[in-house]
């Protein structure tokens, strides 16, 4: 038998590969720092804000002393936005790395398959931006084998009602409007979104003339826009996320004249105006945070210490995810270990002034079972409009930064 | 009214996608290869076209040079590192040659779209459209940029179409198509003229690219899908048929349109699948292809 | 003697495999437990290509099919997890089946387009009835194999094993010999006296029972059912890799490509992003330059003397 | 005796193209019948349609009086029938001995193990055809004869009453030859009916009981091997009528310079040999034919010389080596190949495949080489605008000749030019060439298998029998000398 150089190669390097994996065996020891493990989808740009918004955290943390004398360290894995990969890296972060705590994806489908896998290896998890209602559902439906599942960002319902709020003073008072077309694409967060905004858009006084849900691979958007303005409603009411950039541009060009406002994730990215080449002009979201906004104390030297630090100006996720880490530390402190059960104990204690507003989770009879609290005092929300490359707060009246414009195409209601 | 807006957006998302599938077809007919890294030749281009002309500040028209550029190069690359390596390599059997060739541009097309996320994000990105604006068509509001995408597109083609009709080089392009062996023997170096059809394609794949990117907008994620609308268009009209492509582009085109107007969005590729299927197995050599 | 060697490489790896919860932690275990699974779908689709010589571009709608099924039955009818596991398989062998008999009749990038339309028709059908599959988000089970590692490495371990050794036992047969024959020379085997498509179409069907039990063994371990795991083209795409890389024809080489590119990519998640790029860098090197991949040197080696 | 085989009124077309047409014989038991006829004479294509590999058009094959003309080939095989094919690729990863097993199972799909009966038997087999010593072998380790052997020793294996053959003895040395023959007679005294398949009644004469010869689809003679041999129609097929030489004008500084020398000229198709030591020399302004059958070497030495195919020795134009040149330089540089598949460029005018021709030339002398051209074939003048592949056979012919002229050849080398044309085109293009010779100064390398085609214009002959050379001299000795051993 002669084995040529080549095998010998070939062979020693999967042998390597092999050996390397078996020498990750884990190594505790005393002194260890506290781990909170960071999953996310790094090569988008709000996704990558998750990790961010999180280091930032940990190093003020740490140089105030960190928790209790012990250091927090992230451990950052890229899920490639792919549910296999989230668990894997999941699985990793509670089994190998010993993490006490996950702060996981902005992707409902992602969180929803990590639920499970939170409460089988009883391992405290956060999102810092799905929006799904089941997350919290299945929380409420199965407290004791699910109750290390937080949510750290508002419930698809709760997202719709905010924006149906806004409306009321934005479209319905201000510019006079009376109908509106929904326009949202086919994914889980959706489905609650839609139903609450069929319903509570027609209690604010706008009605729903149609309701259109499109595929989230959708490229072409002329036949929507034209379906849209064929039914001649005042607004497009969104509830995008996958699709953002293409929708925008589209409107633009194409010069749809009805504004359209609502949810568009991609938006709340600082580049989207970049992205768009300046489409996003007239553009209204709705955000937990923004960059010129007072919410609380901490929201604009947040957003200043961001952008210094990596460029751009935080995603809305890297706000939530910048708070998550302040509150699994705290939840840690007053645990006074990272025993699951105490931490998720502490956790359900939180009363904290983050980023994004006043948090405070709602208890387990809730539906919204360890959700976020809204309203007045808590979390109220944003509306944030596109205006020649800077978004600008226009919902709440008391912390808004400027009045809504529109680009020359739009038609407003006389 | 309706009609006319199926009609009118219909052709300019078919011509694209004919703009697409040309190059795609043009190097299976003349070499034989199933480049799967299509899509992300042309996410490649459109992408780099946006950089160039936004971030990097160059202008519309700059960018969408670069674009182009980048996916010449990329159409260079594919060819030399990947398919006449496969295709020279002793040790691969012949008829197994087929899908390294596909294993190894899809491999490479994986690459591409990784590279592109990870310097770029898989943030969808617009390229800056050469025109803005809308103009009336009997009623019907139409971007420009719309207008202008099929009539580039259509340049292109044409341009394609009197390259290879009416030029010496064009002919023995045509030629090795239909007879490498006897192109040889009249002394022609069938490498250079595979060197000559790549770059063809890379300037197509580039321009449908960089004005996918001006017209819908284009991330990373796209890669795949491109591909396969490419694959599944040059399938349904005839593999290495040129005016299949073309025709095949349209009925997908139209379809997809008129699924998207008249029955619903949200299932728009589902009647081209199984139109895709009936044809595969009823008429395998597509529309307009000979066995 | 080519059997005696691959006899020879493969149980001692397989005793260490098997001693491997000794020594390693939770986490290489699930990674390992995965590999195992997708080593099933490689070897499944090498029984396909490699010896009836048919280009199956979408195994993951036979993957998806058998995950499916399961997933349905156990989510909604609360179907323990052994009848689901059966009835996946054989839902993916009915879908083969009606799949395989007309497109066999087409070759070459035909038969492949069919296979990958069926992907997408496939992934198209749970999307659109996501009131009942539960769409891009998935199903959730209600039951697992198992939340302990071990458990589920020894189940993952064994199935792999018993599938490999099923697949490879029936490749080195005397059906196996006629597969082979026939994916080689269709015209040649039918003049020795073979049924060609009778056999092809047996492959694909052991090729769709394997991987729809794979698929739904994978679910019930990870717990849930989506497009993202089971049926998405990138899965079937990192299968085909999987089984070029470690070899074709070897069926052994099929799983250890998939043990490989599971490995690397999570060897090289310090990478971040970069890690598939380099994933696929590597798999590609090894194509351009030992086109009989890792298993394909080790056995040519060997068939030298 | 019984007729185990009969096949009556076989007809194939493929599109307009009749290809086999009303072909019609039978085959006893224990009886070899040889089916030859030149490349393109439909010979093989009646051997597909016997084993249901092409669908026959009409007509029927009975096997002991079932029909089973249009069944699959499975069942066909089943039925009976067996075949050796001439090029069969081996599996790579299987030995000899399980090669042989594979034609030993039964069409199941059950068949899990094999019983030591099988093996056994696989055994014997492979003693039989002289395969005992490398039984455990993988086929890349063999050499071609053995690899013949095994196909052989699969026919065995499957037991047929009927074997068809496919050129047996094609890239076979002398004693292997002998010894395939003794085996193909083994077939015939145990009481099978074989159909020996070749291009000429000479390699099979000795083995057959009957030959029945076709030409362009049609039977033209059958009889016993001496009786076709002497059939008139067979030797104007093969060597069309009577021989005639003409001398061309003599012209200065003719022979005087070697154009072409090829030395020691080897060539390697995997392990048959395809050429061996040839070594022949053109002098400027000769016209030389090589003569021989088909399979003979004629073709693999045109492509080794235009460098389609790998080969050892050398190969000097004009002093220099060719080595190392692509196939597009050496016709750049002169030596134009007009190949007998013609390789046209089909979906292609008359005009553009022309010009493509010319495409090397400044346009001026593209244009004047054209319009010359035309006046030597007129024909293609008036189908100019047509597509390649509408033409008649001849006129393809001729447009594949004025192709390789529109490059100004120094040397042209024209492989087959009659190959499956009528008579009367024959002349035509007979005449064409004689004006070109009588007219010009042109080099010509000549490859034919029909002799009267290829003497009259010739300066000198080579005769290439099983890729040697054998002969080599003046058309007018041809006959005496070679012209016997010919057929």
């Amino acid at each position: 038998m002669r084995i040529s150089l080549r095998n010998a190669l070939l062979g020693s390097v999967f042998g390597c590969a092999l050996a390397m994996s078996c020498a990750w065996a884990p190594t505790a020891r005393a002194a260890d720092p506290i781990k909170i493990g960071v999953i996310a989808e790094t090569s988008a740009i709000s996704g990558v804000g998750i990790p961010n918004g999180a280091k930032m955290a940990a190093e003020e943390i740490n140089k105030a002393g960190g928790i209790n004398g012990q250091m927090i360290e992230i451990v950052d894995y890229d899920d490639h936005n792919s549910a296999v990969d989230a668990v894997r890296a999941f699985q990793r972060a509670a089994q190998q790395d010993k993490v006490a705590a996950v702060i996981a994806s902005y992707v409902s489908e992602v969180v929803l398959a990590l639920e499970p896998w939170a409460g089988r290896l009883k391992m405290p998890m956060i999102t810092p931006g799905a929006a799904s209602n089941d997350i919290t559902k299945r929380v409420h439906d199965d407290y004791d084998h699910l109750k290390y599942v937080f949510h750290g960002y508002l419930a698809s319902t709760q997202i719709a009602d905010v924006v149906c709020e806004a409306s009321k003073s934005l479209m319905v008072k201000d510019l006079h409007m009376k109908t509106a077309v929904v326009m949202s694409e086919d994914a889980a967060w959706t489905i609650p979104l839609d139903e609450e905004y069929l319903k509570c858009l027609a209690a604010g006084g706008l009605k729903v003339l149609d309701h259109i849900r499109l595929s989230p691979d959708t490229t072409d958007f002329t036949p929507i826009f034209n379906k849209i303005e064929g039914e001649k409603p005042d607004v497009i009411v969104t509830g995008i996320s996958h699709v953002g950039v293409q929708p925008t541009v589209q409107w633009q060009q194409q010069q749809v004249p009805m504004p359209m406002y609502g949810v568009s994730s991609q938006a709340t990215n600082s580049t989207f105006w970049k992205d768009t080449n300046g489409a996003a002009d007239g553009v209204i979201f709705n955000m937990a945070s923004a960059p010129d906004v007072a919410v609380t104390p901490k929201t604009i030297p947040f957003a200043k210490n961001y952008q210094a630090k990596y460029g751009n100006l935080p995603g809305y996720a890297a706000y939530t995810s910048y708070d998550d880490v302040y509150m699994w530390a705290d939840a840690i402190r007053k645990a006074g270990s990272t025993d699951p059960d105490k931490i998720v104990e502490a956790m359900e204690q939180t009363d904290y002034v983050g980023t994004i507003g006043r948090i405070a989770f709602l208890p387990k009879t809730d539906t919204f079972a360890h959700g976020m609290r809204i309203g007045e005092g808590y979390i109220t929300g944003l509306m944030v409009q596109w205006q020649k490359g800077n978004p600008v707060t226009v919902w709440p009246a008391n912390v808004a930064t400027g009045k809504m414009t529109f680009p020359s195409f739009t038609k407003l209601p006389e | 009214m309706l009609a006319l807006q199926i009609l009118i957006d219909g052709f300019a998302i078919s011509s694209l996608y004919a703009l697409g599938a040309t190059g795609f077809t043009l190097i299976f007919g003349v070499s034989g290869v199933l480049n799967l890294s299509h899509g992300a030749i042309m996410v490649v281009a459109a992408v780099i076209a946006w950089w160039v002309a936004g971030t990097f500040g160059a202008g519309p028209y700059l960018g969408a040079l670069a674009g182009v550029a980048a996916s010449l190069a990329c159409a260079f690359v594919t060819y030399s590192v990947i398919v006449r390596p496969i295709q020279n390599s002793p040790s691969i059997p012949r008829e197994e040659k087929e899908i390294f060739v596909l294993t190894g541009t899809l491999l490479w097309g994986i690459m591409l779209q990784e590279a592109v996320a990870y310097l770029f994000t898989n943030n969808p990105k617009t390229v800056r459209p050469l025109a803005q604006g809308v103009v009336m068509i009997l009623g019907v509001r139409t971007p420009l940029n719309e207008i202008l995408t099929a009539v580039l597109s259509w340049t292109a083609i044409g341009l394609l179409y009197l390259l290879v009709n009416r030029t010496r080089t064009g002919k023995s392009l045509l030629a090795a198509s239909m007879n490498p062996r006897g192109l040889t023997l009249l002394g022609f170096e069938l490498s250079n003229i595979y060197i000559l059809v790549w770059a063809i394609y890379g300037v197509l794949a580039g321009i449908a690219g960089v004005l996918l990117g001006a017209f819908l907008g284009v991330s990373s994620d796209n890669a795949g899908t491109l591909t396969a609308s490419a694959f599944s268009i040059v399938v349904l009209g005839g593999l290495g048929s040129v005016s299949g492509s073309l025709m095949a582009a349209y009925v997908v085109g139209y379809l997809e349109t008129m699924t998207a107007y008249l029955v619903s969005p949200s299932i728009r590729t589902v009647p081209v699948l199984l139109l895709l299927v009936a044809v595969v197995y009823v008429r395998p050599q597509g529309l307009l292809g000979r066995r | 003697m080519l059997r005696s060697r691959t006899f020879l490489i493969v149980v001692p790896t397989l005793l260490v495999m098997a001693l491997l919860p000794l020594g390693v932690g939770g986490y290489i275990l699930g990674l390992l437990t995965l590999a195992y699974y997708y080593a099933v779908f490689a070897m499944s689709w090498d029984l396909l290509f490699g010896f009836a010589g048919e280009v199956n571009f979408g195994p993951s709608f036979l993957i998806g099919v058998g995950a499916y099924t399961a997933a349905l039955l156990n989510h909604y009818w609360l179907w323990p997890i052994p009848p689901c596991l059966v009835a996946g398989a054989f839902a993916a062998v009915v879908a083969g089946a009606v799949l395989a008999v007309p497109a066999l009749r087409l070759t070459g990038p035909y038969f492949g387009l069919v296979t990958l339309v069926a992907v997408l028709l496939l992934q198209n059908v749970l999307v659109l009835f996501a009131g009942i599959t539960g769409g891009e988000i998935g199903l959730d089970l209600p039951d697992v194999l198992s939340i302990d590692d071990n458990t589920n490495y020894y189940y993952a371990l064994a199935f792999m094993t018993v599938s490999g050794a099923i697949l490879f036992g029936l490749s080195q047969s005397p059906v196996g010999l006629i597969l082979q024959a026939s994916g080689q020379d269709a015209i040649e085997a039918a003049a020795l006296g073979f049924n060609v498509a009778k056999h092809k179409l047996a492959a694909f069907c052991i090729s769709a029972f394997f991987s729809g039990l794979a698929g739904a063994m994978l679910i019930f371990y990870l717990g849930t059912a989506s497009v993202g795991t089971v049926v998405d083209i990138a899965v079937g795409v990192n299968v085909i890799i999987a089984a070029v890389l470690g070899g074709r024809r070897t069926i052994i080489g099929a799983a250890v490509g998939s043990i490989f590119l599971i490995g690397a990519g999570e060897i090289l998640r310090p990478l971040g992003q970069l890690s598939t790029f380099v994933v696929s860098a590597i798999a590609l090197v090894v194509i351009l330059f030992f086109p009989g991949g890792f298993m394909g040197r080790l056995l040519q080696a060997g068939g030298r003397e | 005796m019984t007729a185990l085989l009969e096949v009556e009124g076989l007809t194939k077309r493929f599109g307009g193209l009749v290809a086999v047409k009303d072909i019609g014989f039978s085959i006893n038991a224990g009886e070899i019948l040889g089916l030859i006829g030149p490349n393109g004479s439909g010979k093989s294509t009646v051997m597909k349609c016997i084993m249901g590999i092409e669908r026959p058009t009409a007509g029927q094959v009975k096997l002991q009086g079932i029909n089973v003309a249009g069944w699959p080939t499975h069942r066909i095989a089943r039925q009976g029938v067996g075949i050796v094919f001439q090029h069969a690729r081996p599996l790579h990863r299987q030995t000899i001995l399980e090669h042989i097993k594979l034609a030993l199972l039964p069409d199941n799909l059950l068949m899990l193990a094999t019983d030591h009966g099988v093996t056994r038997q696989a055994e014997e087999i492979a003693g039989r055809v002289g395969l005992s010593g490398v039984m455990h072998r993988l086929p890349r380790t063999l050499p071609f004869a053995d690899l013949r052997r095994l196909e052989l020793a699969k026919a065995i294996a499957r037991n047929p009453k009927v074997v068809l053959v496919d050129e047996p003895f094609a890239g076979l040395t002398s004693g292997e030859v002998a010894d395939f023959s003794a085996l193909i007679g083994s077939f015939r005294a145990e009481g099978h009916a074989v159909l020996l398949v070749d291009h000429n009644v000479k390699s099979v004469a000795a083995l057959v009981d009957r030959v029945l010869a076709m030409y362009l689809g049609e039977k033209v003679a059958e009889g016993t091997a001496d009786e076709v041999m002497r059939n008139e129609t067979v030797r104007r097929v093969y060597l069309g009528g009577k021989i005639e030489t003409a001398a061309r004008p003599e012209r200065e500084g003719k022979d005087r310079t070697p154009l072409l020398d090829v030395r020691g000229l080897g060539v390697l198709y995997g392990k048959a040999t395809a050429l061996e030591d040839v070594s022949i020399h053109i002098g400027e302004g000769e016209f030389v034919s090589v003569v021989g059958l088909n399979g003979a070497g004629k073709t693999t030495l045109f492509n080794a010389i235009s460098s389609l195919v790998p080969y050892s020795g050398t190969i000097n134009w004009r002093g220099e080596t060719l080595a190392g040149r692509t196939p597009g330089a050496i016709a750049r540089g002169g030596i134009v190949q007009c190949p007998e598949t013609r390789e046209l460029f089909g979906d292609m005018s008359v005009r553009e495949n022309l010009d493509l021709g010319g495409q090397h030339l400044p346009v001026a002398t593209a244009a004047t080489q054209l319009d010359w051209l035309f006046g030597l074939f007129p024909i293609l003048k008036s189908r100019q605008g047509q597509a390649a592949r509408t033409l008649s056979g001849g006129e393809q012919q001729m447009l594949a000749i004025a192709r390789a002229l529109m490059m100004q050849p120094k040397l042209l080398i024209l492989d087959e030019p009659t190959l499956g044309l009528a008579p009367v085109i024959l002349e035509q293009l007979s005449k064409a060439l004689e004006t070109l010779r009588q007219t010009t100064d042109i080099t010509v390398l000549l490859g034919e298998q029909n002799v009267t085609f290829a003497l009259p214009h010739a300066d000198r002959v080579y005769v290439i029998e099983h890729s040697r050379i054998i002969w080599e001299g003046d058309p007018a000795r041809f006959a005496e000398e070679a012209g016997a051993g010919y057929l």
